[in-house]
């Protein structure tokens, strides 16, 4: 069954009313984030429910999912976005990892197709190009959140611990700018993201006396890292502030953890309303990425109705919508495609294996918003 | 002044654990002759054999002789499962180092991959006795008593293995067979033996490295072997393949080096000096610190 | 007499290449049988198979027996521990370990090492105790690998070319040595040195392209000229190598 | 021709070759021997640079060549083979020697060639291969070949460099009577009438009385006599250090 | 010997992609040909839409499959060219991934920071990442087997921190730097395109392997050669070792430099595990996986391996695993596991690397072919 065809046709996309509408979904489902990509892809499916009603339809088009793994590799994530694209996928989602959401986007934008990334919480990806949105927060939205923790930031003294690379940079940026511009002295302690032994940086940040320590650091060094600065004294001496990681990891935070001033994109209980009951009916107890996949899925079904198969006219429903999400009201701004969304304050208590977190204070979407940064493509 | 005294003694810590994973890849190294990349999972195997113990077998648990009971069980852990992939998988490929390469590849890629298929990606609080989570004040530093258990277990190993090869026939054998194995089989000793010992004093240093890692980092992933093994290898680069003294040596170099750099200079500076201690250290003394094999 | 040894039909593939076919030959109880050849015949070939040595990927089919027992199919260390002795071809002391260390590296487990007898016919391994194996010249690592094997008792010794590259006195030490040995334990020797073999041979095996070319009398052989002539290619087992022979006999010359 | 003046190689405390002087003429056939651990092989390997002397200096046709890595002072005309045989295992019989002629002549760094096509190569290669009585082996890979015919390869080896001096480390070890003859012919017509000198350790003394223009006599790395091979063999002292008892 | 070898191990069938599987039977005469039949197959493998369900996702002329492939043939010419040092000349080097990774960040740098034309960035980073071989070369090869493999190993690991660290903002650090693609040339741009991809990682195979062979075939090559078996001789030969290897070194280097231009185009972008030492071992696993030092083992296994590396994750989240019981199919849903796994395997059945497979069958064939004359 040998036939011949052009090496450079590509399957089109339906057009027809009644065929369905074919959603990629590239996400990491082995690998280190193998744990966010299953909270994603749960509330992705959750959210399709809620938003279609059950009936996995819009209009008359069946929704149809692809999911492929990318294992955390950009690479394979280009593979497989092309080959989905190739396939007619006019819309991908996904995204567990920063670097991937960075190398699928501009596939999306040579393709015209619509890209809605997933967790990555990469700021690069706000404003990456006009086919490009987010179903998540991103990194300047917890910083502004970790502002709010130190009343008036004049005069204060911050100390950001992150460690090194492109995450740690957007970090202390964020900071520099958000409580900085505030009035506030910046510093930055860094450390390389391989290290094991936090001592000399503890020390370091201790010897600054900061009235705000920021804390950005990701990975499974974070245990050591907490249970160092806490041996040396510095978490009892100033306010720390840092991320809520996935549950899993709230009980390596120990004695810690009741000391630390969390800042929080979503934990169980941050919310109460339609689209939480439906998601916690779906997955029992609600994670941090499961807000993300069920967004993506609202943005999903959102962009298939009013856009049928012209990939502008999603872009176009979708700039400016509002909708509820588990969060609360999200807003996609029309400038730059950042997702404005409630953030939360929260306090960590339990021990041994059982943690609770409880809200603090919630703060507004537009209390949180980025800085709006031009379209780059 | 307590700041050195901070920096040195945690330096000593972080030296102890990289010795505790360079003694075992340096003896089947460079006496085996078998460049073990797999070594990353005897260590996580010790660090998920006393986690498991410590939950689920009776008479262990997190603090006290249940803990001591639960290290012994991943480090019997450990050592059996060095010895099966001696027995299965490396020993019909002595004089064949390459394809041990690829198979200890494999053997680290399928390992971690496996631990993690079984427990997950995320890391898992590590059963530790509260005293470990503690400080221990000395000349006004604050020493975390983790890092001086490891400093501890770390000269008893050392201890013990140079005892072992300077003292035992095995030890003298495990040197000849190294260059010969062949003759010495000829002189009437089963080589292979002593081959399998080595691999089981590996992994049982390594499986000790992984649960006293374990307490040390206060959690346990299946990655955690893998991040150590660049250092150790370098460790155990510097010190000169098979010498333990050597790794010891060496290991305290890098520990100190990371600690001190990383105070005093920038970020990530610590680790390029210690890449460019091992470039130097290799480009004046090929052979590395304590010079060739055998040398106990 | 019963032979210590009897190998039969052995034949030896390595890597394609039929090395050894068919030989069978016998070892006697008592004295030194030689085993002669030119180069590449099968010597060494011969020995590494009996005590099973064979390279990877090699093939040994036929017979060997020590006794009723047969010795393929047995690991090499079980075979030396049932008393087989062997002194390889190219010496192969552990260099890096201490001449000390390599002879107790030798030891057997419940026997008692002969120490004196070896000091005694080696001083200088006595002497150099603590000196790295690897450090040794050519001739003094002979020493140490003939004297490592002499520490136990043996049933049989199985001995390559041990005068190759050594001065005409260790030479003559070193056939005196074995003179010596050979009274107690039977030896099985490749030997390139014909006034050695005159000396110690009671029997001979000549082999010629993997197969037995002549057995018997050691002396006979070497007395027969005609007979040394055609099988080791040596015109008169007087000298070693006949003084002054024009090269006009080179067989490449076609 | 060659010629070193107090060489000496220590470790330690101990010196393996001591205070050596030794002058080798053109054309000349210089045989050393000397008890096990005399320092025969030592001495080669300091000469051709295996080994750096720890004092004194070598010189070959007057220039120092002491400070030069082994590479150098082959390419001055200095040619050896080692005692224990060492040759390119995983190459062909044939292409060990063709890599020999084509390092001598020059030109080993080119890139875009065809090895295979330079026939003057090839020729000169079989020539050697031929002289040495190896022709028939040269498909073999060197790795296989039995320890006699290694030595042959590795004379062959040398004459492919045609050197001016060369050092050959007991080339008759192991070799098997009936093919002595053979290479003491192939090494006799290797110093003939061209003006090369030969530096040769061997314990065969009828090779050495046979071949050797003067005996060079090592004892504990000095050099205890060297003379003719009449006067060397009547020495007293050789006798009782090195010849011993007649078999 | 006391056990008899016999070499015909029972094999399982290799997954060799299909260009590079020999047709049974008349082999031995069209031999020589196969490498030009393998090349024409595929140069017209963009043309067929032939469906081969469980081994592509696609039709093969889908660009997802094409991309599969062009990936792959980037990596057989990578392999190919590691192997001038590994199998050809036994140079051991654990850090050549820096110069495919110079060849990578170096392209996109230009292009995307600097806004160079893709063929200035492209041959700025090649020059470049040949120029950085020949440097860090000269250095590392005074050592020799680990210490080098070791020194190799350091340089490529300062490379990978200096990455990390993201100095200025030029590396993007752990988030990678996609490649701007604007200023690219429009056939090299947009999904329909990925068939030019599939082309220029082809070409890069084709150039790689010619210039392997035909080095190898040349006097240096012989003298490479020679400096695996025994360096000391080399040098007594009168051939400097050092300025051989170094030649070795650099030119490889250069190699696997261009194969990073190549492949940042074909994936649009860097990320930093590029950089990292496991990429140097699955270098040196793809080799060793097809046969150092044979004529296409090399290519051979870095296909393979990158073919695995990718489709195992589809195969990992296929329902036949998904229904296999939890024991099963959880290990086997983890991808690593399983190349892991077919390492290990691996060694067993082919010792020696896929490439004794022919030789092996042809032997196997040999000893068959009298027996049936016969009758
Ligand atoms: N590993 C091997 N692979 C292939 N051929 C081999 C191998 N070992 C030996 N041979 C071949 O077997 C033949 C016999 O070799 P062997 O070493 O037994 O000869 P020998 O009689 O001991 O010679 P010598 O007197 O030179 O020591 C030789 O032709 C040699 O090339
Ligand atoms: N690297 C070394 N370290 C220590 N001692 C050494 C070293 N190399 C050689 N020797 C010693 O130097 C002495 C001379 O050795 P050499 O190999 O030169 O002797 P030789 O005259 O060639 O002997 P043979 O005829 O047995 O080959 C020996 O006693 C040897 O033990
Ligand atoms: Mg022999
Ligand atoms: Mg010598």
């Amino acid at each position: 069954a040998t036939a011949c065809g052009s090496p450079q046709e590509t399957a089109s996309g339906g057009g027809d009313s009644t065929a369905p509408v074919k959603v990629g979904l590239v996400y990491s489902q082995s690998g280190a984030l193998a744990s966010y990509g299953k909270q994603y892809i749960e509330g992705f499916k959750a959210g399709l429910d809620f938003a279609t009603k059950g009936t996995n339809k819009v209009g008359d088009r069946t929704i149809e999912i692809t999911e492929v793994d990318d294992a955390g590799d950009p690479a394979k994530a280009v593979s497989a976005a092309k080959d989905l694209i190739g396939k007619g996928n006019k819309i991908i989602a996904g995204s567990t990892a920063s670097g991937v959401a960075l190398q699928v986007a501009p596939i999306a934008a040579q393709n015209k197709v619509l890209f809605i990334s997933g967790p990555a919480a990469t700021d690069a990806v706000t404003g990456a190009n006009k086919y490009t949105f987010r179903s998540g927060r991103q990194s300047y939205q917890d910083v502004v959140t970790a502002k709010s923790f130190i009343g008036d930031p004049a005069g204060k003294k911050v100390v950001v611990f992150a460690q090194d690379g492109a995450f740690g940079d957007a970090n202390e940026a964020a900071v520099k700018t958000v409580i900085g511009g505030a009035g506030a002295t910046v510093s930055s302690v860094r450390a390389p993201a391989s290290a094991t032994e936090f001592t000399p940086f503890a020390s370091q940040i201790k010897s600054a006396k900061p009235d705000l320590l920021f804390v950005a650091w990701a990975g499974t060094t974070a245990p050591a890292m907490w249970q160092t600065l806490d041996q040396q004294g510095v978490l009892s001496s100033t306010t720390v502030v840092t991320g809520l990681d996935i549950r899993a990891s709230w009980p390596t935070f120990g004695a810690a953890g009741s000391k630390i001033s969390f800042l929080s994109h979503y934990f169980d209980g941050a919310s109460d309303n339609e689209a939480t009951k439906a998601l916690k009916a779906k997955v029992g107890t609600v994670d941090l990425f499961h807000p993300d996949g069920f967004a993506a899925a609202q943005m999903v079904v959102r962009a298939a109705s009013e856009g049928g198969d012209d990939v502008e006219k999603m872009v176009k429903a979708l700039e400016g919508w509002s909708f509820d999400g588990v969060k609360g009201k999200m807003t996609i701004r029309p400038e730059d495609h950042a997702l404005l969304q409630p953030m939360f304050q929260a306090k960590l208590t339990g021990s041994g294996t059982t943690f609770t977190a409880t809200a603090q204070k919630a703060l507004t979407g537009d209390e949180t918003a980025p800085p709006a940064v031009a379209m780059k493509g | 002044m307590d700041t050195v005294i901070l920096l040195t003694l945690t330096g000593l810590g972080l030296a102890a654990l990289y010795f505790l994973v360079a003694s075992g890849l340096s003896l089947v190294f460079g006496l085996a002759d078998v460049l073990n990349f797999a070594h990353g999972v005897f260590l996580g195997v010790g660090a998920y054999g006393t986690w498991w113990a410590a939950h689920n077998l009776p008479g262990a648990g997190s603090d006290g002789f249940g803990f001591v009971l639960a290290v012994a069980f991943g480090v019997a852990a450990g050592t059996l499962v060095a010895v099966l992939v001696e027995l299965v998988l490396i020993r019909p490929l002595y004089s064949r180092t390459i394809e041990q390469v690829l198979v200890t590849v494999g053997l680290s890629l399928a390992g971690v991959a496996l631990l993690q298929a079984t427990w997950g990606a995320d890391a898992r609080p590590f059963p530790r006795p509260e005293w470990t989570r503690q400080v221990t004040s000395i000349l006004g530093a604050n020493v975390p008593n983790g890092g001086l258990l490891l400093i501890i277990a770390a000269v008893l190993v050392l201890g013990a293995i140079l005892a072992f090869l300077r003292w035992t026939r095995y030890g003298l054998i495990i040197r000849a067979g190294v260059e010969n194995r062949e003759m010495v089989t000829a002189l009437g000793i089963d080589v292979r033996k002593a081959f399998t010992l080595v691999f089981a004093i590996g992994g049982a240093a390594a499986a000790l490295a992984g649960a006293l890692g374990g307490v040390y980092f206060g959690t346990v992933s299946p990655g955690q072997g893998g991040s150590l093994l660049i250092f150790a290898f370098i460790v155990v680069v510097i010190g000169g393949m098979g010498s333990v003294t050597g790794s010891a040596y060496a290991a305290v170099a890098v520990g100190l080096t990371q600690q001190f750099v990383n105070y005093y200079g920038t970020s990530g500076l610590g680790d390029i000096c210690v890449v460019a201690l091992l470039a130097v250290v290799l480009l004046l003394r090929p052979q590395g610190i304590a010079g060739k094999v055998a040398t106990a | 007499m019963e032979p210590i040894l009897s190998v039969e039909n052995l034949s030896v593939r390595i890597a394609g290449l039929h090395i050894l076919q068919g030989v069978s030959f016998t070892v006697a109880p008592t004295g030194v049988t030689v085993l002669l050849g030119r180069n590449g015949v099968g010597k060494t070939t011969t020995l590494r198979a009996i005590v099973g040595l064979t390279p990877r990927g090699g093939e040994v089919r036929g017979a060997i027996r020590m006794g009723a027992q047969s010795l393929l199919a047995r690991p090499t260390h079980r075979l030396i521990r049932g008393g087989l002795g062997y002194v390889p071809e190219d010496r192969c002391v552990f260099a890096g370990l201490t001449v000390a260390e390599n002879l107790r590296l030798a030891e057997r487990r419940g026997t008692s090492p002969a120490y004196d007898k070896v000091f005694a016919l080696f001083p200088e391994l006595d002497r150099r105790g603590r000196q790295r194996a690897g450090s040794l010249s050519g001739g003094q690592q002979q020493m140490l690998a003939i004297g490592r094997v002499l520490l136990n008792d043996n049933r049989l010794l199985l001995v390559d070319e041990p005068t190759k590259g050594l001065a005409p006195k260790v030479v003559t030490e070193v056939a005196e040595v074995l003179e010596r040995v050979a009274e107690s334990v039977p030896v099985l020797l490749v030997e390139q040195n014909l006034a050695v073999v005159r000396r110690l041979a009671r029997d001979a095996v000549v082999l010629a392209a993997g197969r037995v070319a002549w057995t018997g009398d050691a002396r006979e052989l070497l007395l027969e000229t005609a007979l040394t002539k055609s099988l080791l290619g040596v015109g008169s087992a007087e000298g070693h190598h006949p003084a002054g022979t024009p090269a006009g006999a080179r067989k490449d010359e076609r | 021709m060659l010629a070193t003046r107090g060489l000496t190689w220590r470790i330690g405390e101990v010196a393996i070759v001591d205070s050596v002087y030794l002058d080798l003429a053109p054309g000349e056939f210089l045989g050393v021997i000397g008890p096990n651990g005399a320092g025969k092989t030592s001495l080669f390997n300091l000469i051709t640079g295996v080994r750096r002397a720890t004092e004194g200096r070598i010189t070959l046709d007057g220039q120092d060549i002491g400070d030069l890595p082994p590479h150098k002072r082959a390419r001055l005309g200095l040619g050896r083979t080692f005692q224990a045989s060492s040759v390119f295992g995983s190459l062909s019989v044939r292409e060990n020697v063709r890599l020999a002629v084509q390092a001598h002549r020059g030109g080993s760094m080119k890139l875009w060639r065809r090895a295979a096509a330079d026939r003057e190569v090839a020729a000169a290669a079989d020539a050697a291969l031929d002289r040495v009585g190896l022709a028939h082996r040269g498909t073999a890979l060197a790795g296989t070949l039995a320890h006699g015919e290694k030595r042959k390869l590795e004379i062959a080896l040398l004459l492919a460099g045609e050197p001016r001096v060369m050092l050959l480390d007991e080339p008759m070890a192991g070799v098997s009577a009936e093919d002595v003859p053979e290479l003491v012919a192939v090494i006799r017509s290797l110093t003939g009438d061209t003006g090369r000198s030969v530096l040769m350790v061997e314990h065969h003394m009828d090779v050495i009385l046979e071949l050797a223009d003067r005996i060079a006599v090592m004892h504990h790395g000095a050099l205890l006599a060297c003379d003719t091979p009449e006067t060397v063999m009547a020495n007293p002292t050789v006798q009782e250090a090195y010849l011993g008892e007649s078999l | 010997m006391t056990e008899v070898k016999s070499p015909e191990v029972p094999a399982p069938p290799a997954a060799v992609p299909d260009e590079l599987t020999p047709g049974d039977g008349r082999l031995h005469r069209i031999r020589p040909y196969l490498p030009l039949v393998a090349l024409v197959v595929a140069l017209i493998l963009p043309y067929s839409t032939l469906h081969l369900p469980g081994v592509f996702e696609g039709a093969l002329n889908s660009p997802g499959t094409l991309q599969l492939l062009a990936v792959c043939l980037v990596f057989g010419g990578l392999a190919a060219g590691y192997d001038l040092l590994f199998g050809r000349t036994g140079m051991l080097s654990f850090g050549h991934a820096l110069y495919f990774a110079a060849g990578v960040y170096g392209t996109d740098i230009l292009v995307t920071k600097a806004g160079l034309p893709l063929w200035q960035a492209g041959l700025l980073a090649i020059t470049g990442g040949t120029i950085l071989a020949a440097l860090l070369g000269a250095v590392a090869l005074r050592t020799v087997g680990i210490a080098f493999a070791m020194v190799t190993l350091a340089f490529a690991q300062v490379g990978a921190i200096l990455v990390a660290r993201d100095f200025g903002g030029l590396t993007g650090g752990e988030e990678g730097l996609p490649l701007d693609v604007s200023g690219l040339p429009e056939g090299l741009v947009g999904v329909t395109n990925t068939v030019n991809l599939y082309w220029l990682a082809l070409a890069y195979l084709v150039v790689v392997v010619f210039v392997v062979h035909r080095v190898s075939g040349s006097p240096t090559g012989r003298v490479l050669a020679g400096l695996r078996d025994d360096e000391r001789r080399i040098g007594v030969l009168g051939l400097d070792p050092y300025r051989f290897k170094l030649v070795a070194f650099t030119l490889a280097g250069g190699l696997a430099a261009a194969g990073g231009v190549v492949y940042v185009l074909i994936v649009g972008g860097a990320s930093p595990h590029i950089t990292s030492s496991e990429w140097t071992l699955a270098l040196l696993v793809m080799v060793v996986l097809g046969g150092p030092g044979t004529r296409w083992g090399p290519v051979i296994g870095g296909i393979l391996y990158m073919y695995l590396d990718h489709r195992l994750v589809a195969f990992g989240t296929s329902d036949a695993v998904e229904a296999l019981p939890a024991f099963l199919s959880n290990p086997l849903s983890q991808p690593l596991f399983v190349l892991g796994t077919v390492f290990i395997l691996a060694v067993y059945f082919f010792p020696g690397g896929l490439a004794s497979l022919a030789p092996r069958l042809a032997l196997l064939r040999h000893s068959l072919r009298p027996a049936s004359r016969r009758t």
